[in-house]
This record gives structure tokens, C-alpha cells and sequence, in this order.
């Protein structure tokens, strides 16, 4: 069955789908029962699951992690959702020293099947505390998996999978791609550790996370009316990694751009460029080109906001840059921005 | 300490406060709409008495610490219309150079330290402020503004149990709107009240209306005075009722997790009505409240008339504030 | 429920974990300077009673959830020395195949799910299977161990005000020895007693002499049947005198931070030397009492003997257990 | 003066020195004024400076932190120290969502003078849960400096200078460091942001953060048997980073050993080969080799432990690799090991 629906309808559909098919499942956070419903990422799981598996919280994020782990030990398989990721550094010592640890510790005898969904990024001004990504902190953490879908494929996928999967998953959602639409194929299974090319080119190779996606495919429209074919691959999991899809396109196109939306100052994006020049040692044409957060706290004003993030116009650039052309006139272009796509107060 | 009793311009003065609070959130309903304050706005309409009765009674040069809701907090210690509206509007002219937005709203010189949109982040942070006023032997008092959802988080406890623990001289509030976004704190707490949960430690504590500025002014007295009598922390509590919905500039009635008050009841909720009504009742006449009204008004419409054409911070402050 | 009143029988199984739990830690203050066990020891003599009555009066396949100051939950919980020792020797024949240590003993299989190094981290993991329990709509209680030093995380805050919000059936048991590794409680704390701190929060709450194992059976036989009767969280506060360093084998009395207890209060503290007391006095004999210790004796010493001849895991082990 | 020392004395005197210099400075923590005194490193300060200055504290990371934020704000110059870094996992919101933004977000008007210290590393066994080092995540978070000494003198200097920042620092101390001994020169004055050449050679560069530095040194005492000599670059400050420093050494030697003690993936080891690569494009001899921890939580029985974490035996391996060598039997070799160095329980 395919259907065309938002990325916040395939989340809501993907965790139905869960919950009918397992009654171990449940889903439970800050608001998530409530009429907004984590921006209708929750929508009709009240009324279908009714409150025991659908639920709300006191403002507990340690604890509340805490719960997960023990219900998830006990052989539940909670989702812990944050509607912002930044409210997770509350609940760091229950992740970094509990869940990515208590297998291992067990010898192998406890099981953690555990999804911590979070919203990241962009909102409207919602300056340094209800903005950050953090995948790259908590990938370096072994023991964590994480994923970041783009698409409604993706959230939809990845999201069975994360709750199929029997140890801990921290799934991030950016703030804009909820609004994001497409086609749905409801018998779709994604794995966890797969990257995908998004769209084939031969120039640059631009690796991206989450919503970096949809920057790179504004860049790469603007790019093929000068002939300029970006070959994009969107890396869903930042852990596992899927290091083959990788290099197999740097490989092919000799050049590599790593746009992650995160800060880039040890981060997934130091990795990315770090394994790029291994595997590729001596075949790149030129160095390995990263873009990610300005490295200071995240504005709130809208003019630095906008070059707080990497845009597309950033892609742009700096793929001009490393194929020796002229910066193109971008004056009539119009690029995703608030202005026209976003309102807020949220 | 100032009496707890006010004398006609004191009252005055408290509704100068309450009055540039209500209006300026006011304006900022009316202006939100336009998508020019790009920052989420937490309006404390049905709230105001609450921090501004507290600062009003704390001496001069007080310390206080809040959260995202802190616009009445922000106004009543600095009265600085220029720098929130620009603050607002995202520009150069804001306490935060636009950086900090509505959420992050600080005035250090004038003793509003920070404010954190991370709930129950900045109780800690206040009674570090406490222990440093402990470590120069000074008695100072430093006061913290926090939600009834804040009392939820682990930290609350911590902080408490250190303030209590060290008996250092600060004041709590809890502003308590029985409300955390759309969820009643009986769908939240184990316990049956926050006073009597905080009973066990060794801190004061005490109660206020917190739609009655008179009633706030009152307690924080009483508690003040404890304090001084008998350095340790305190703990107020002050109930009220929050107007419109839990981020931005609307109602949100219909939404369906409460109903609308009636319109009396309404009118008992509001800290600003009630107030004026006793200024009426107690010698001062209508004319004098409008003209303060029609005073903030004028500020009010200039601050924000001078935030829109005021300049944005230029590129490279992207880069500066960050180490010093 | 079991009965609170120990026939002969029961006592001399409790007598057995007391006795067992005792022996292998004096095992280990034999054995340690020899370093072979490479892991952090935190003993648990003097402090014996408090999980054996508490796990005693349990019911069969209860879940139960420690801290690092675990040895006697551990045995208590599964008697199983072979693995104990080789946990501590750091043998693949450990539960955790020597990647835990000392410090994270587990063994889900018999209930006791997880101990942590990091203060008051299983409290919340224990409501997790609380809730869990609640979810299967099982009366099935969960136990949480954890010293008087975890209530001052803010988790402990956080996890009692969940419980009791969700009424969830737990019992809380804070081995309370008045020290956080060299700190006293009077220099941590800002309230005058636990018991009275938790008051406000909607649960059971109750004592027991932590160094008596029939105190702490019958108290936990006392809050097991309120929390069936009235089910919500119970807390169960029990003192008791550490006898060790905080962490190795050694005493410590010349530390500075406490002085020796003289030896009638030594014997007085002693949960093992009191039982034995007790035990004499209501018709066993010390024949029996010594046979216990002797097969105890032996069970250990085949178990040291076993750990130290077991192979250590495997290069390769290194890389298994992250993932299912 | 100079003074013969050991890391955790050269620790204490530093601490001492700018207690002495500056009232406003204090020292603060779990455990920081008992007898054991951090393994020393905090001794006789409760006795000269009283227990306003130097004081113990509940169990409370996080709204410790906190006090030493709104101390610090206040005016202070708070030190406060955890036995275990760890336990920073709990003061993560304070230390990533405040102390890192709330200058930023004030536009500057706020200063926050705090140096935050942790021990990091190796013990008796002490598993997943008392073992991180966790540079590479603090060094993420803009608006944090992140140093790690390995010498007394930079014990005493880097400590000196750091509480002289008016920013938040935090200073990682490696457990097995105190012991070491060395000497201290009182007058010596050490920036931050400014690493250094340890060992002139020029066969790999080896760039280090602390306990590797010790490592590497041994490695280079056996390679410089068979005459080859390794470069041993001490970071000693993660952020901010002297690039300059490192990129000349690997531009003269031609090849990099990233030697970080820390988890790889997505870590500071990541930025640093990532840097290197891209700053020595096109003149490596080979691509830059990365040692770190294993990518599992950390197991307490020896034997693992010793695979998990990197060592000269790691060093000595990758060297020989990168230049082509045989491997040389090490057996006659005694490397640093707990049996001879270090004794339980903690
Ligand atoms: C640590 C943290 N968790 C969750 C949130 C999301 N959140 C924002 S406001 C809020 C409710 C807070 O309620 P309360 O403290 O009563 O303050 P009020 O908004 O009622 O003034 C929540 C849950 C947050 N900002 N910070
Ligand atoms: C979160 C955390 N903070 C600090 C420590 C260091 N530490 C280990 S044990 C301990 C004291 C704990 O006291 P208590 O809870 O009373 O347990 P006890 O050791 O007395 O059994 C401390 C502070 C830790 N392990 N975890
Ligand atoms: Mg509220
Ligand atoms: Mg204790």
C-alpha cells in the first residue's frame, strides 16, 4: 500500500504499526498525549492505544530515561520521546552510563530494546537551548545507535526498524521535515546502517544528514542549470555507518563534500571527513570539504540564525569553489526559508 | 526592608509596573502576528503580580534569576522597554544583541542575572549567587523564579537540599500556574502539595494569592523578614492563572485540556483588575491610573517603533560574546 | 506474603545468607592484598541484614535493583559464589564474564536485574520494571537498594515523585550508614531525616534497625502488606554501622573522620554476632549454627579455589555484548 | 623556583598559588577536602585556606554545577572537581544548554570564570562506568576550552592559567598522571591553546593527548633501538587547538599517528586526522593511523582491559607498519603495567 503523507503522519503510522503488531510497544514523554501531539508525531495513539501505552510525564528527563531502561529491561520496548534533543542532557548519565553500558555489563544477559526519539534543529528562534543535533556526541558513544531520517519513507522505516531493534536507538527528527510530504510504501523494511545515493551526479560527492538533504537537493537544481551534477548521499544512520555507499560515490566522483547539521568540531562530521581520506587516500582530487554549524552557541536572531546554519547556498559555493567555477548569480533563486515555509511561535 | 503596606505612591509605582507588563505583552499580541518577533513568546498575562510584587519588596540591587517566562520579570527590574522590544525584534539595541531572544532575557546590571528556557535550569544557578553572597559575608538575598514544573525536575531537589543544607539566604518562588504546557500538575506530582513537600527540609515557608500583588507583597515581607530573623532559605508559593496558551501570543480555550473561565472569574484572575479595583477602593482616582496607563502606552509605542527600524546585529557579531 | 515470625527453619536459612554473605567478604579482605581481584571492593560488613531480611521477606522472583555496595544482595539473591568469585577474579565463569566487576553484579535470571557505580542511577531503572509490572497489570513489587548518600541526586527526587504519581508498586530501602565515602550526613544534607523528607510525597513509609535482621524483616513484612493493601510506593529507611573503608578491605578508624566504636558497640552493630545471639537464645544450638558456617566455609573456598583456576574471556570477547 | 614534584603535588600548589593570589578563587566538590584529598591532588587547602574556600558537597553534579555557574557569574572563580569525569554525565544540561551559551546569550555581559576538573582513565579495574575521558564531547560544545596537562609543569601552569581564564574550562587529569614526577618551574607561565613538541624525531609524527603521551614515549625509547625516531606532539589543549604546532610536525615527518585517549568514532581523534588531512593534502606519505579506546563500553578484568585501551605496544605496531618494518619481538621489553605501578582498590 503506498500512500502519500508528511513525515509527521509516517511517524505517527510507523509507531501505530508497531504498537498493533507488538504489545510490548508503548510510546511516552513530556506531551506526547497531549493536542499537539510532538508536532502530530503522536496523533491518534491516545485514542487507539488509549493512556497506558501512550502517556505523558512529570518533567523528569533523567528519571523518566531511567523508566525506559527499566521497562525496557523488564521486556517492554518503550519510545521516550524529547520533543527538543537538547533536554537529553538531562538524561545523560541514565544514556552514557546506563543504557549504552548495562549489555555489556550483563555479559550479554540484559537486553535494552529502547527507541529515544528527539527533534532537533531549526524552529523559530529558538536560540541556543532548543536547537542543537548532537548526533556525532552521541554516536561516539558505543553501545548507542542513531538514526536520522530525511524522508517520509524514512521516518516511517526506520522508525519499525529502530523499535524492532533490540538494543537502544537514538532517533533524530528535525523540526522542519515534518512538514515534508511524500509517497509511503507501507510494506517497506529500511535496515538500520544503510546510507542511500539520493541523486546520482558525477562532480561533487555531497554527504548529508537530516535536513541537510534538502539544502543539497536545492543546491544540486541550482547547480544542473550550469551542467554541474552533484551526486548526493544521505547517510540515515550516523551509527552504523554505512561506510561502503560512502565511498563507493567519493570514489566515483573524487570529491566529497560532508554537510552535517550539527557542529562540526569533533563531530560525525570529522569522522565522515576522516574515513573519506582514508578510503580514498591518494584518489581525492582535493581535500574533503566540511559544512555544519558556525561553531559558537546558536542565535536567536533571524539574520544570524541564517548563517548560524549551512544552507544550500553554502553547498553551492563551496562546490564552485572545488571545481575552479565562477560564484553563479543566485538573486533569483528562491531557497527554503522561513519567510515562506514556517511560522511560529514554535 | 520596605513595609508591606503600601502608601499611595508606592501603589502607584506597583501599578506603573503591573500596567507597563500587561501593556507590553499586550503589544506584543497585537504585533506577533506580523512574523517580525522572530522569537517564541511565554506571556505571563494573569501572571504579572507575581514578580512584581516579589521585586518590589526585595531591596535595591537584589539578585534574581527566572525562566522563559520572564517578560513581567524582565520589565519590573529594569523597566527597559528599548532593550526587550529590541530584543524581541531580533536587533542590535536588545540586552542580548538579539542573540538571546525572548527566552534568554538578562539584565545583569540591573540585577536580572539570567533567565534559562531549560526548565528548573537556573535554580542552581541562583543559589551559586547565594554562596557567593555567603562567601563575602554579605546578606544580600537572591531570589529564583521558577514554574510548578520545575519542582518535577531532580535539580530542584539538589538545589533545594544544598540551599538548605548551607542555609544560605534565598528566596524560592514558585509561581504556580498548575500547568506545565497543556498538562495539570495532578497529572504530574506524587505529592499532595509543593509546601508540604518542601516541609521536611530546613527552609521557610508561606503562601500567596498570586493574582493579588497586595497578597504577593505581603508574603514575600513575611518571608524576607524570616530570613533576617533567621538566615535560611524560604519558600514561597503563589498561585495564578495563565491567560493564554502556553507559547505564543493566543488563547487556546478551545483546545480542549481546560475551559474558559467566566467572565467573573476571568476578572478575579486578573492581578491588574484587582489591583485597580483596591486603588479605587483606597483613594486614588481613575484618571490617575489612566494616566499612567496612557504614559506606558506612549513608552511602549516609541520602544517598539524604535526596535522595528533599529538595526540587526551585523554578520560578525555570529562570532563574538562567546569566550571573553 | 511470608510470615514476619521466623520458625527455626527460616532463621536458619536467613542465618545461612547472613553467614554466607559474611564469610565471602571476609574472603575477599583475605584474599584482596594478593591482587588478584582487580576491581574496586566495596564492602558490605556491617550492612548484611538490610538486603537478606529485605530480599528474605520477598516473594519468589521479585526483581530487585542495587547499588555498587552489592555482595550481599548478590548472594543473597543467588547464592551463587562460583560466579561471584569469578566475577571478582575478572573469570569468564563471572556473570558479567569479568567485564562488570565488583561494582555491577547482576544476574537477571534470578532477579536482581542490574547495581550501578554511578549514585541513585537504578532507582529510576527500578520504576521502569515497577512500571512494567503495572503495564502486565502484575501485582509483582520491585525492590531498589541504594544508600543514603543517592537521595541527594536529583534522580531519587524525580523517580519517588513518578512512583508515587503512578502509584507504583515499590519498595524503596535506603541503607542509610551515614556516610557518603568520608562525608557524614549532617554535612550533605538540609533536611532532619529522610523518612521525614519523603512525608509529603504520597507513600508508605517506615523503619527498621538495619543491623537486625528480624527488625528488617519485620518492616519489610509490614510495608509489603500496606503496599498490597493500599498500593503506592513504600519507603523503608534502615540504619546501619559500616565496618570498612569505603571502598578495599581495610578499616579505617585511623582516618580521622570517625573513631573506633568500642568493642561492645562493635558487637552491638554487628547484624551476624547479634542473629547468632538471638538464635542461641530461641533453641538453636551453636552445633548448628557452626555446621552452617563450616558448609559455608567450604562452598567459598571451593568457589575462590574455582575462580582462580577459571580461564580469563577471551580476546575476543572484548567485542561481543554491545549489541543483540 | 624549580621544584622537584609529582603531578598530583604540582596540582595542589598551583590550586594553592592562585588561592593565595585571588580570594576570589575556591575549590569545591565530592570528596575534595576528606583525607584522601582527589588522590592528593587538593591536599593541605582546606588547611590553609578553611573550609569557606575548600569545601565538600552533597551528591549532586548538577545543581552543583549550577552553584559553580552562579558563582562564578557572581563574580567568583569556582574550581570544582569530580573524582570521576564521568559523573559530568549528570551536569550535562548545566554545563552544555548553560555554561557554554549564557555569555553568548547575554550578549556578552556575563563572564563565567570556572575551570571544571575531572579524573579521567584507568584505575583498578573500574569498568564502564569510572573510565571516560570524554575530551572529544566537551570539545564539541562551543563556548567550553577543554585542556589536558601531562607533565607536572603543565599540571601546575595549565591549572594556573586555567583558573586565570575568564571562560569555563575543563581540565581532565588521567588517574595513573599522579605519579608521575618531574620538574616544576614556579614562575613558568603556560597559555592555553598551545601544544608542543615533546620528542624531536622524524620518522611518524605521534600526536598525543595525556596518558598516550606516556605511551608514546615508551614506544619511542624501543623504536629508537632499531633507530627510528618518532615526533611526540603533546596536544595538551583540545580547544582551543594550536594547529600550527601539529600540522608543522606531520608536514616535516610526512606521516600522523592520531594517539587520542578516548573513543575514536565521531571524537577529537576524528578532528585531528580530519585536520591533518586536510592541511597536509597531497604530502602524506600515508594515511594518518587513529588509536584510541576499543569501541565497546570498558571491561573491568585485566585482560580485556588491556586490549581496550591503546598503548606503546599499539604505537610500536603502527609504526612499524607505516615504515614498512618487521615487527620487532617486544618480549624482552617492560612496559608500563598496573602490576608494577599501580595497586587497587580505587
Ligand atoms: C528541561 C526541560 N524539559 C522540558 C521542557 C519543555 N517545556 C517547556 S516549558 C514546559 C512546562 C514548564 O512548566 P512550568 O515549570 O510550570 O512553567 P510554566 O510554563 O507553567 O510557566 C516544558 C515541559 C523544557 N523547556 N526544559
Ligand atoms: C553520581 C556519582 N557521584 C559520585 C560518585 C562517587 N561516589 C562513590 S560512592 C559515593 C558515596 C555514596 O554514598 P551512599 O549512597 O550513602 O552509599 P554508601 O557508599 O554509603 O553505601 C560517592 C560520592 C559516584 N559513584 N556516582
Ligand atoms: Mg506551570
Ligand atoms: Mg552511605
Amino acid at each position: 500500500m503506498k500512500n502519500y503523507m508528511t513525515f509527521r503522519e509516517a511517524l505517527s503510522l510507523g509507531t501505530a504499526k508497531e504498537m498493533e503488531a507488538d504489545p510490548s510497544v508503548f510510546v511516552f514523554g513530556l506531551d506526547v498525549p497531549d493536542h499537539k501531539r510532538i508536532f502530530g508525531s503522536t496523533r491518534g495513539l491516545v485514542e487507539k492505544f488509549g493512556p497506558e501505552r501512550c502517556f505523558g510525564t512529570p518533567l523528569s528527563e533523567d528519571a523518566m530515561t531511567g523508566v525506559a531502561l527499566g521497562a525496557a529491561l523488564s521486556g517492554l520496548r518503550p519510545i521516550h520521546v524529547h520533543i527538543r534533543v537538547d533536554f537529553m542532557m538531562l538524561a545523560m548519565n541514565q544514556i552514557v552510563n546506563m543504557i549504552s553500558n548495562l549489555r555489556y555489563m550483563s555479559g550479554g544477559k540484559l537486553t535494552i530494546p529502547l527507541v529515544i526519539r528527539a527533534v532537533i534543529g531549526r524552529g523559530w528562534g529558538q536560540s541556543a537551548q532548543h536547537s542543537k543535533s548532537l548526533q556525532g556526541m552521541f554516536a561516539h558513544i558505543p553501545g548507542l545507535k542513531v538514526v536520522m531520517p530525511t524522508t517520509p519513507q524514512d521516518a516511517y522505516s526506520l522508525l519499525r526498524t529502530s523499535i524492532r531493534d533490540d538494543n537502544p536507538v537514538v532517533f533524530l527528527e528535525h523540526r522542519w521535515l515534518y512538514d515534508i510530504e511524500g509517497e509511503v510504501d507501507e510494506r517497506l523494511t529500511v535496515p538500520l546502517g544503510k546510507a542511500v545515493v539520493r541523486k546520482k551526479g558525477d562532480a561533487v560527492t555531497v554527504v548529508c544528514t537530516s535536513w541537510m538533504n534538502v539544502e543539497a537537493h536545492k543546491a544540486a537544481e541550482v547547480l544542473a542549470k550550469r551542467d554541474v551534477h552533484i551526486e548526493i548521499v544521505d547517510v540515515r544512520s550516523v551509527a552504523p555507518l554505512d561506510e561502503e555507499e560512502i565511498i563507493s560515490s567519493v570514489k566515483k566522483t573524487g570529491r566529497c563534500i560532508v554537510a552535517d547539521y550539527d557542529w562540526s568540531y569533533c563531530g560525525f562530521s570529522a569522522e565522515l571527513a576522516s574515513l573519506v581520506y582514508n578510503r580514498c587516500f591518494g584518489s581525492l582530487k582535493q581535500p574533503v570539504e566540511r559544512l555544519g554549524f558556525a561553531h559558537v552557541p546558536c542565535p536567536t536572531t533571524r539574520p544570524l540564525e541564517n548563517i548560524y546554519y549551512p544552507s544550500a547556498v553554502n553547498i553551492i559555493r563551496t562546490v564552485e569553489k572545488m571545481l575552479g567555477l565562477e560564484a553563479t548569480d543566485l538573486s533569483g533563486e528562491s531557497f527554503y526559508s522561513y519567510e515562506h515555509n514556517f511560522k511560529g511561535p514554535f | 526592608m520596605k513595609s508591606d503596606v503600601l502608601n499611595k505612591e508606592e501603589a502607584l509605582a506597583v501599578y506603573r509596573k503591573l500596567i507597563l507588563a500587561r501593556l507590553s505583552e499586550e503589544k506584543i499580541q497585537e504585533e506577533y502576528f506580523k512574523d517580525e518577533m522572530k522569537t517564541p513568546v511565554h506571556l505571563g498575562i494573569g501572571g504579572e503580580a507575581i514578580p512584581i510584587g516579589v521585586c518590589h519588596s526585595l531591596p535595591a540591587k537584589s539578585k534574581v534569576f527566572g525562566t522563559y517566562r520572564n517578560h513581567s520579570l524582565y520589565l519590573t527590574m529594569t523597566e527597559d522597554t528599548d532593550g526587550f522590544f529590541g530584543e524581541l525584534y531580533g536587533k542590535a539595541t536588545g540586552p542580548g544583541k538579539g542573540k538571546a531572544g525572548s527566552m534568554h532575557l538578562s539584565a545583569p546590571e540591573k540585577g536580572i542575572m539570567s533567565t534559562s528556557a531549560e526548565v528548573g535550569t537556573t535554580n542552581p544557578d541562583a543559589f551559586g549567587a547565594a554562596l557567593a553572597n555567603a562567601y563575602r559575608k554579605s546578606n544580600e538575598i537572591v531570589t529564583v523564579f521558577f514554574g510548578d514544573g520545575a519542582v518535577e525536575e531532580g535539580v530542584f531537589w539538589e538545589s533545594l537540599n544544598f540551599a538548605c543544607f548551607r542555609q544560605l539566604r534565598i528566596l524560592f518562588v514558585c509561581e504556580d500556574n498548575d500547568l506545565a504546557i497543556h498538562t495539570a500538575t495532578k497529572d504530574r506530582q506524587g505529592f499532595k502539595s509543593i509546601l508540604e513537600a518542601v516541609s521536611g527540609f530546613r527552609c521557610h515557608g508561606g503562601s500567596a494569592e498570586g493574582n493579588d500583588v497586595q497578597s504577593v507583597i505581603k508574603s514575600t515581607h513575611q518571608l524576607l523578614k524570616k530570613i533576617v530573623d533567621d538566615p535560611k532559605p524560604a519558600f514561597l508559593h503563589a498561585s495564578y492563572y495563565r491567560f493564554l496558551e502556553h507559547v505564543g501570543p493566543k488563547e487556546d480555550f478551545n483546545a480542549g485540556y481546560r475551559k474558559r473561565p467566566d467572565p467573573e472569574e476571568m476578572d478575579r484572575f486578573d492581578p491588574v483588575i484587582r489591583f485597580e479595583k483596591e486603588l479605587c477602593q483606597n483613594g486614588c482616582n481613575a484618571n490617575e491610573l489612566d494616566a499612567i496607563k496612557k504614559e506606558m502606552e506612549a513608552k511602549i509605542a516609541r520602544s517598539v517603533a524604535a526596535a522595528q527600524l533599529a538595526p540587526f546585529p551585523a554578520p560578525e557579531e555570529l562570532y563574538k560574546d562567546v569566550f571573553k
